[in-house]
């Protein structure tokens, strides 16, 4: 272990560092102003320290971590999507009675969590990475305790997650028996099939079952089963967690490892991945389709969204990888927004998840209702949007790779997206009936920093739909190394 | 192991055995490692069961009170119990 | 001079777009003004273009007043021109002169109508389109003119909109002509397509050096031609809409419906003419049709007792005259029935029209009666009107003009003496419905009483009218009788002569003026003592009056064939049975949402075996394709 | 530069509208208005100067979008593109007018939705780019979906969703469709390009190269729309407001048969060739069919939506008679139906804005006491059942003459529409403006923005039906410009 070692992990140090801070800083005198400002301050400064750690990669540090071009981009995702949960939170959690403070401790350690994840080269920095993402969600979900639907959510969660993790870890040590090598590079050379490392049926066995472990937390179809519940029932800053910190380490681990070279085409494995793909596009939008609750209805369309993801994943070439990023990207920045502006809105004891409690919002809140709308339409995948640009790069992907029939289903299965899309959207601006005084959306003004996180969601989600070519630069050159 | 650790996951209701089924999967695989390390004579296995061991702690120690606090909510222990969320 | 001819169809045009905007403004002196004035001054026009034309002939007997390219795509650019030549020049005198003598019928027997200026408005475009066809050079504009009249054919007949009963009337003429016109159209394209021009003359050279008699393409053509001739002129078998379409204002029927528009079809055959050789089968076809449909809408006109329907089967009937010559190679007799025609039977309606107006719109001929006294003016106009007609012998125009087609029946190329005996039927049955209508109307006892006097505006259009009726006739006498054909002579530059081949010691045309006159006075007899002596006071009850009455069931044949079948199709089909094959898929996706949804049952258990069957499933696949 | 402007111009237009409509209820109209009025002035501007003779394009605007993909903003004005944006900004002052008073709900957001579908029906007649071309092609549904579920009638919501999702479903498979053939080009020529004409020079192989234009088609079908994809248009145009009628009818429509003449007939001219029986069927049973149905409807916007299915399809025939003079009947069909069709909606409206229904039961007889109206509406039934002196005979006889020329039975059996579409014409003027008035209804007649409205559609209908030659002589160049392969001239 080198300086510059600790200097490639410098962000992940001050990280956890920040999360002790916070912990430390409850532990003398609550406040919670205090603890999201330190959170937001830790942030910041492991965010700044990327530069620093870009200066010592591409780096294997220990045989437990690569830090390269890749791993920092999605560290600094991370981060920037942890800063703007913490903004997003704070507003939230105002409303909340009991203690606010360990929220941010947790959730800086999932972030944390998050980081070990995607830097992760070995079964055991990826295993750890992954629980500590999991023990942290847990106790996220479950945050608001003293209610029933939090607590659910977290019981569900916990069983799940740590029957996932049972299968992720028999499947890993299935293939450590078979191949006698931890790293995880030794496994993608044995995917790529290279001379004399073939995979004997424990080999191939040990990776089903480690895909289960990786697709219960991405919530691909058949393991998505999970999802609903568990979005409907955490609070929503932990809904939006779940769906961007864990989703997006885990699919970046995912594409670094389990892609290269397009080598799994043909394989029994790869057949397995398409037919998540095309069973979670098709399931997803299908089980939202009549959804009347809002987190619902997002629980579902992001098991379509990471079928979507996946059509990327299993294309072959560079544009596939470029593609998968760029999507994730977008969703992540698309989903949160949404649970931002849910979260702003709802700012309630209770949350405010109803499709009717939003019925006329545009007509009360005609910018919050308009970026929801915005939100809306990406995720949909119509143009000025990320979420356009995003469907795009994975059609070129899935085209390129001839993958007719999943194109097909993308196409069938994001019209009956759109269908709901556009429920939520008729109900945003649909007139209210006179006598209909609302009460769940007072018409109080966005907290700063909310609206700040907000704002910038908004922004990128232009930005990136409009002009993305400085962003396909960056994400061509750290994907260079990959697929 | 892993097998009989899954058919007690799914076959009891009892939040508790729920919990135990899982930790019995977790061992399994922690046996997996051990006997794969051995297989290769390497340490690494071992490693991987002293992580899995310490994690099966966490993991119990979260889940335990979060029973508890379940517990509290339904005066049962039945997992279906906690079907408010369907649909 | 010449040059003025645009002026003819420009100055009607004009002042109906000023009548239609500012029409509703004006006091109604300046509308009869406009209205009437465009006409006679474009009759003006007209008699100036025809000394001109007259005194100084343009070489080839014709003139091409070429106005702009209308379109121009590739090979396809129809010129927007007019065309003056021996035939067109008649329609056009005809057309205007017999329009303005119409036009200042109206202003007195219109006055009273609170849709005076729409109805001048809508006169004034019907000549300006009738003209447009008359002497469109281009088949295009002959067309765009031949869809103008019958736009205005369709307004003037659902004229009084108030009754459903006109509207229907209005639409029932519009659609079946316009099946004929839709005939007409995909004629157009396959002349275009195979002669690459729609120029008339041009086609005409084409299509004689191009296409051999008898050739496919020339009958295809001439067959469709006659599609639109038939829909537009009132023939089998679509004759059906000219009885309904009395229901607009007299005047209307007399200009459109008995002297102008409905004799397009026959200008249209005479100016194609050459095509019509080019295909024998069907000119023989034209005499055909000509001679069923005199015959049959004769026997109509004999039961009707709406005294306006008798002359609407009476001018299909006599249009029916003008198929048979043209079928025949007659052209100059059918332009010279034609032009006697329309002055005859435009006395006769406006004559029916002051009957009818003076007896606060009664029409039914079984409750006038007696009105020889009363009303003077319109007897005498029936009675030389009728007698044109019915032919009465040496004084009529219509004796000359019918007598012609009948020579020529028999002694053409094409003629036989079945086409002989049908016109000597048809002339039968026309001298004895126009003699009942006389007797039944003016004759016998009065049953209604006569509210107001025709004046002045009425009274001189049927004077000049009757003049024409019994002079026009002279224009053409047959020579046998030391007369001069001198029309035929004018028009032969465009029309060729016909060959006069049957011609026998007893087949001569002295015998056949004879027949005719005899013919004429039995038709005369039977009516007096039917409808004079005996005084049948009630219409005849048998089934085949009431068969005969309904035009032969035609519109019963239609319904059942066409109409109802469409209606039919159109209601059952009103929800769209395509939409349903969507409403099946978004049902499916419903299903399929419903059947996922069972899934999420919320118990832990549940799920976790969704992670077990998942894995087992997918290591299946795995063991299965390895 | 002036490209740009065109768009930009709406753009801009819209958002102010909707900033302006938070405090003023009548500047969004006004605003809308003079945007329109000057870029039709531009767009005046650009006719009067000419159409440049030595290159493809008279005026032409390139930057690198994303280069990663050679997706490039790439704005090209032709004779075709010229024709269609004015009748864009004409109708688009058309629509304005006809809801100057009608909007009271929410009047700036519903101009921003105006002028943004505008603006983006204005770039897909400029857009040569296939990525700019799909992008505007999208940015004019949302818009358009907004105006129809927000100030639509009753069934509002379904019909704005259906109009969505057949959009939608369609449009992404031609989305594929180009992402395929760019592949295709970079594999033969190194380079990604969205660019039309780079594009132009891929070799496809045949099955491919019709497998591409079935995606394509796909979605200009459904937007024309053709037979049997026609579903959603009686709906949409039946409950949109009527500047969204307008709107759609007039332009929307048209786009998808610009898309075919832009980018299907020059792209896969083999593949266009073997398809034309097929299409050309489908264009017939769509004339027939929406003629039909059209004469079954009860309800006034739906009959006027079926008849444009009809006509529709007589553009499609057209395009698909792959001949010159098919093909500039099509342009000229193209505008006459977005004038006529427009003013009958515009009509549609104004009825329904007096007598507060749309049922031809609670009308008839309405000459009586709106003769101005009825006799204006009657002057456009006419034109609409192809009456020879108004615009859309031009186009319809062209279109006719054309088929004629490829296969004389499609053009005689379409010609069947004629007569079919005198049936439902008649029917629309028997029972509305014809007959007894039996409700007894007294309204006022046509107010001075309905007047406004009718007057220049009138002239612009005579104006095509006598002397369509300017409009022909824009179109010509464009029209000479496909490729030899797939337009085949006789003689």
């Amino acid at each position: 272990m080198t300086a510059s070692d600790l200097v490639a992990l410098s962000p992940l140090i001050l990280l956890s560092a920040t999360a002790l801070v916070v912990m430390l800083s409850i532990a003398i005198r609550r406040h919670h102003g205090a603890s999201a400002t330190l959170a937001l301050l830790g942030l910041a400064a492991s965010f700044a320290s990327l530069r620093w750690a870009a200066s010592v990669t591409p780096r294997q540090v220990t045989g437990l971590l690569l830090i390269d071009g890749y791993t920092l981009f999605y560290w600094g995702v991370l981060l920037a999507l942890a800063a703007a949960v913490v903004l997003l939170a704070y507003s939230y959690l105002e409303h909340q009675t009991g203690h606010q403070e360990e929220f941010y401790c947790l959730m800086l350690l999932a972030t944390a969590g998050g980081l070990v994840l995607v830097a992760s080269s070995h079964m055991a920095s990826l295993f750890l990475g992954f629980e500590i993402l999991s023990v942290s969600l847990y106790a996220l979900i479950a945050y608001l305790h003293l209610q029933r639907l939090p607590l659910e959510a977290g019981v569900k969660y916990l069983v799940l997650a740590a029957t996932s993790s049972a299968f992720l870890l028999f499947g890993m040590a299935l293939l450590y028996s078979e191949t006698g090598s931890m790293q995880l590079a030794t496994l993608a050379r044995f995917y790529m099939g290279a001379p004399n490392a073939a995979l004997g049926a424990a080999g191939w066995a040990g990776t089903v079952l480690m895909l289960t472990g990786i697709g219960f937390k991405l919530a691909v179809v058949p393991f998505h089963l999970w999802t609903p519940d568990v979005y409907q029932g955490a609070p929503l800053p932990t809904t939006a967690l779940v769906a961007t910190i864990s989703k997006g380490s885990v699919f970046a681990l995912l594409l670094r490892w389990f892609h290269p070279a397009g080598s799994l085409a043909g394989t029994p494995v790869w057949w397995a991945f398409v037919i998540m793909a095309a069973a979670s596009m098709l399931a997803g939008n299908l089980l939202a389709l009549r959804q009347n609750n809002v987190k619902r209805l997002l629980a579902y369309s992001s098991i379509a969204h990471m079928g979507y993801l996946m059509v990327a994943f299993v294309a072959a070439g560079p544009l596939a990888v470029q593609a998968a990023t760029y999507y994730l990207l977008a969703y992540v920045i698309t989903i949160l927004g949404a649970f931002g502006i849910m979260s702003v809105l709802c700012s309630g004891e209770e949350e405010c998840c109803e499709l009717e409690d939003y019925r006329g919002l545009f007509w009360q809140r005609p910018v919050l209702a308009a970026m929801f709308s915005a939100m809306l339409l990406s995720l949909a995948g119509i143009p000025l949007t990320a979420g356009f640009l995003g469907k795009f790069y994975v059609m070129a992907a899935g085209a390129s790779s001839a993958l007719w029939l999943l194109l097909f289903v993308l196409v069938a299965s994001s019209t009956i997206g759109l269908y709901y899309y556009l429920r939520v959207l008729v109900v945003l601006f649909s007139s209210l009936p006179e006598d209909h005084v609302k009460v769940m959306l007072p018409r109080g003004r966005v907290p700063a920093g909310a609206g700040f996180s907000l704002a910038v969601l908004v922004i990128l989600l232009f930005v990136f739909g409009l002009y993305p070519a400085p962003l396909w630069d960056l994400i061509r050159g750290i994907s260079a190394g990959i697929g | 192991m892993f097998l009989l650790g899954l058919a007690g996951l799914l076959t009891r209701r009892n939040l508790i055995f729920t919990l135990m089924c899982v930790e019995v999967m977790l061992n399994a695989s922690g046996l997996a490692f051990v006997a794969a390390g051995s297989r290769w004579g390497q340490v690494d296995g071992q490693v991987m069961f002293l992580f899995i061991v310490a994690m099966a702690a966490a993991e119990v120690s979260v889940g335990l009170a979060m029973v508890l606090q379940f517990h509290r909510e339904h005066p049962t222990l039945d997992s279906d119990a906690g079907d408010e969320m369907r649909g | 001079m010449l040059n003025l001819l645009w002026l003819a169809p420009a100055l009607p045009l004009t002042s109906a777009v000023l009548l239609a905007i500012f029409g509703s403004r004006w006091p109604r002196k300046l509308v009869s003004l406009a209205g009437v004035g465009s006409i006679g001054l474009a009759a003006v026009a007209s008699m100036l273009v025809a000394w001109s034309f007259l005194t100084a002939p343009p070489p080839g007997n014709a003139f091409v007043l070429p106005l702009w390219t209308w379109m121009a795509a590739g090979s396809f650019r129809p010129e927007f021109g007019l065309y003056l030549d021996p035939v067109s020049l008649l329609m056009l005198l005809v057309v205007t002169f017999v329009g303005f003598l119409i036009h200042l019928y109206s202003t007195e027997y219109m006055r009273g109508d609170e849709g005076y200026a729409r109805f001048f408005a809508y006169m004034n475009l019907f000549v300006a389109s009738m003209l447009l066809l008359v002497l469109g050079s281009n088949l295009l504009v002959l067309y765009m003119g031949w869809e103008g009249v019958g736009l205005c054919s369709y307004l003037l007949i659902g004229f009084w909109y108030r009754d459903a009963a006109n509207v229907r009337a209005a639409n029932k003429a519009f659609l079946v002509t316009r099946i004929g016109d839709t005939a007409f159209a995909i004629g157009l394209f396959l002349l275009f397509t195979q002669l690459g021009t729609l120029d008339i003359q041009q086609l005409m050279q084409r299509a004689q050096s191009q296409w051999p008699a008898g050739s496919t393409l020339a009958i295809a053509a001439a067959a469709l031609l006659l599609g639109g001739a038939v829909g537009k002129s009132a023939q089998l078998p679509l004759q059906t809409w000219l009885p309904d379409a009395m229901a607009g204002p007299t005047p209307t029927s007399a200009l459109i419906h008995a002297a102008t528009m409905v004799t397009a079809g026959v200008y249209l055959i005479a100016r194609t003419h050459v095509l019509f050789t080019l295909a024998p089968e069907v000119q023989l076809v034209v005499a055909v049709i000509g001679a069923a449909t005199l015959l049959m809408a004769a026997c109509s006109a004999l039961v009707q007792r709406d005294i306006k329907r008798v002359l609407a089967y009476s001018t299909i009937s006599q249009i029916g005259y003008m198929f048979l010559a043209l079928g025949l190679g007659a052209w100059s007799a059918a332009m010279f029935h034609f032009m006697t025609h329309a002055f005859f039977k435009a006395l006769l309606f406006l004559a029916a029209g002051a009957v009818i107006q003076s007896l606060h719109h009664e029409q039914d001929m079984f409750r006038m009666g007696g009105l020889r006294r009363e009303l003077p003016v319109a007897f005498w106009s029936f009675v030389i009107g009728g007698s044109a007609l019915a032919g009465l012998p040496l004084l009529t125009a219509g004796f000359f003009s019918k007598d012609l087609i009948l020579w020529q029946s028999w002694a053409g190329l094409n003629g036989s003496i079945w086409f002989w005996l049908c016109g000597m039927l048809g002339a039968l049955l026309t001298s004895l419905y126009t003699y009942r209508l006389v007797f039944l109307v003016f004759y016998g006892t009065a049953k209604s009483h006569v509210s107001e006097r025709p004046g002045l505006a009425i009274k001189l259009p049927l004077a000049v009218l009757c003049v024409l009726s019994i002079f026009a006739g002279y224009l053409d006498t047959p020579p046998h009788f030391g007369g001069v054909p001198r029309l035929s002579n004018f028009l032969n530059s465009t029309l060729p002569a016909l060959e006069e081949v049957h011609v026998g010691p007893v087949i001569t045309e002295v015998t056949t003026a004879l027949t005719a006159s005899l013919v004429f006075l039995a038709g005369f007899s039977l009516a007096y003592l039917l409808y004079y002596r005996r005084r049948v006071e009630q219409p005849a009850e048998s089934a085949l009056a009431r068969f005969w009455a309904a035009g032969w069931g035609f519109d019963t044949l239609y319904s059942w064939i066409f109409v109802r079948p469409f209606v039919w199709l159109a209601e059952v089909n009103r929800r769209d049975i395509v939409d349903s094959l969507y409403t099946a898929l978004a049902s499916l996706t419903q299903a399929s949402n419903g059947l996922l949804q069972r899934t999420e049952t919320g118990h832990v258990r549940w799920y976790a075996s969704g992670l077990a069957i998942g894995s087992a499933v997918f290591l299946g696949l795995v063991w299965w394709m390895r | 530069m002036i490209l740009l402007w065109l768009i930009a111009i709406l753009i801009l237009a819209g958002v102010l509208a909707a900033v302006a409509g938070r405090f003023n209820a009548a500047a969004p109209r006004v605003i809308s208005l003079a945007a329109l009025v000057l870029d039709l002035a531009l767009c005046l501007g650009l006719w009067g100067r000419g159409l440049s003779s030595a290159s493809r394009w008279s005026e032409e605007l390139s930057w690198t979008w994303v280069p990663q993909l050679g997706i490039h903003f790439h704005l090209a004005l032709d004779g075709l593109g010229l024709v269609l944006i004015l009748l864009t900004m004409f109708l688009g002052i058309m629509a304005v007018l006809a809801s100057w008073n009608g909007i009271q709900r929410s009047p700036g957001f519903f101009h921003f939705n105006v002028m943004w579908v505008l603006a983006g029906v204005t770039g897909v007649f400029l857009a040569v780019d296939l990525f700019l071309f799909y992008f505007f092609w999208e940015l004019m549904l949302v818009p358009m979906y907004f105006l129809i579920a927000i100030w639509g009638y009753q069934r509002r919501i379904y019909a704005a969703v259906k109009f969505f999702l057949f959009t939608q479903i369609s449009s992404l498979l031609m989305l594929i469709a180009m992402i395929v053939l760019v592949i295709l080009h970079q594999r033969t020529a190194g380079f990604y390009s969205f660019d039309l004409q780079d594009l132009l020079a891929t070799p496809l192989a045949p099955d491919m190269e019709m497998l591409l234009a079935l995606g394509f088609l796909a979605a200009f079908a459904v937007k024309l729309p053709a037979f049997p994809f026609h579903t959603w248009l009686p709906d949409a145009h039946a409950e949109a407001p009527t500047a969204g009628s307008v709107i759609l009818a007039g332009l929307l429509l048209k786009t998808g048969a610009f898309g075919m003449l832009r980018f299907v007939l020059p792209l896969f001219p083999h593949a266009v060739q073997r398809l034309a029986p097929l299409m050309m069927t489908l264009a017939v049973l769509g004339i027939l069919y929406g003629a039909i149905l059209a004469f079954a409807q009860n309800d006034l916007k739906r009959m006027v939506a079926y008849t444009s299915v009809s006509h529709m399809g007589f553009v499609l025939l057209g395009i698909f008679a792959l001949n010159p003079i098919a093909l500039q009947g099509v342009v000229v069909q193209m505008v006459s139906h977005g004038i006529s069709t427009g003013a009958l909606f515009v009509l549609a409206g104004a009825l329904n804005e007096r007598l507060h229904s749309r049922e031809l039961r609670d009308m008839g007889g309405l000459w009586e006491t709106m003769p101005m109206l009825s006799g204006v509406g009657l002057f456009f039934v006419m034109a609409s059942a192809g009456m020879p002196g108004l615009g859309d005979f031009v186009g319809e006889f062209m279109v006719l003459l054309g088929t004629y020329q490829a296969t004389p039975v499609l053009s005689a059996l379409a010609a069947l529409g004629m007569i079919t579409g005198a049936c439902y014409a008649l029917r629309l003027a028997q029972k509305t403006f014809l007959g007894p008035n039996v409700h007894h209804s007294d309204f006022p007649d046509a107010r001075w923005n309905e007047r406004a409205i009718a007057v220049p559609m009138m002239v612009c209908l005579l104006w095509i039906g006598l002397y369509p030659q300017p409009l022909l002589n824009m179109i010509r160049p464009a029209i000479d410009n496909m490729p030899r392969q797939a337009v085949t001239a006789r003689r």
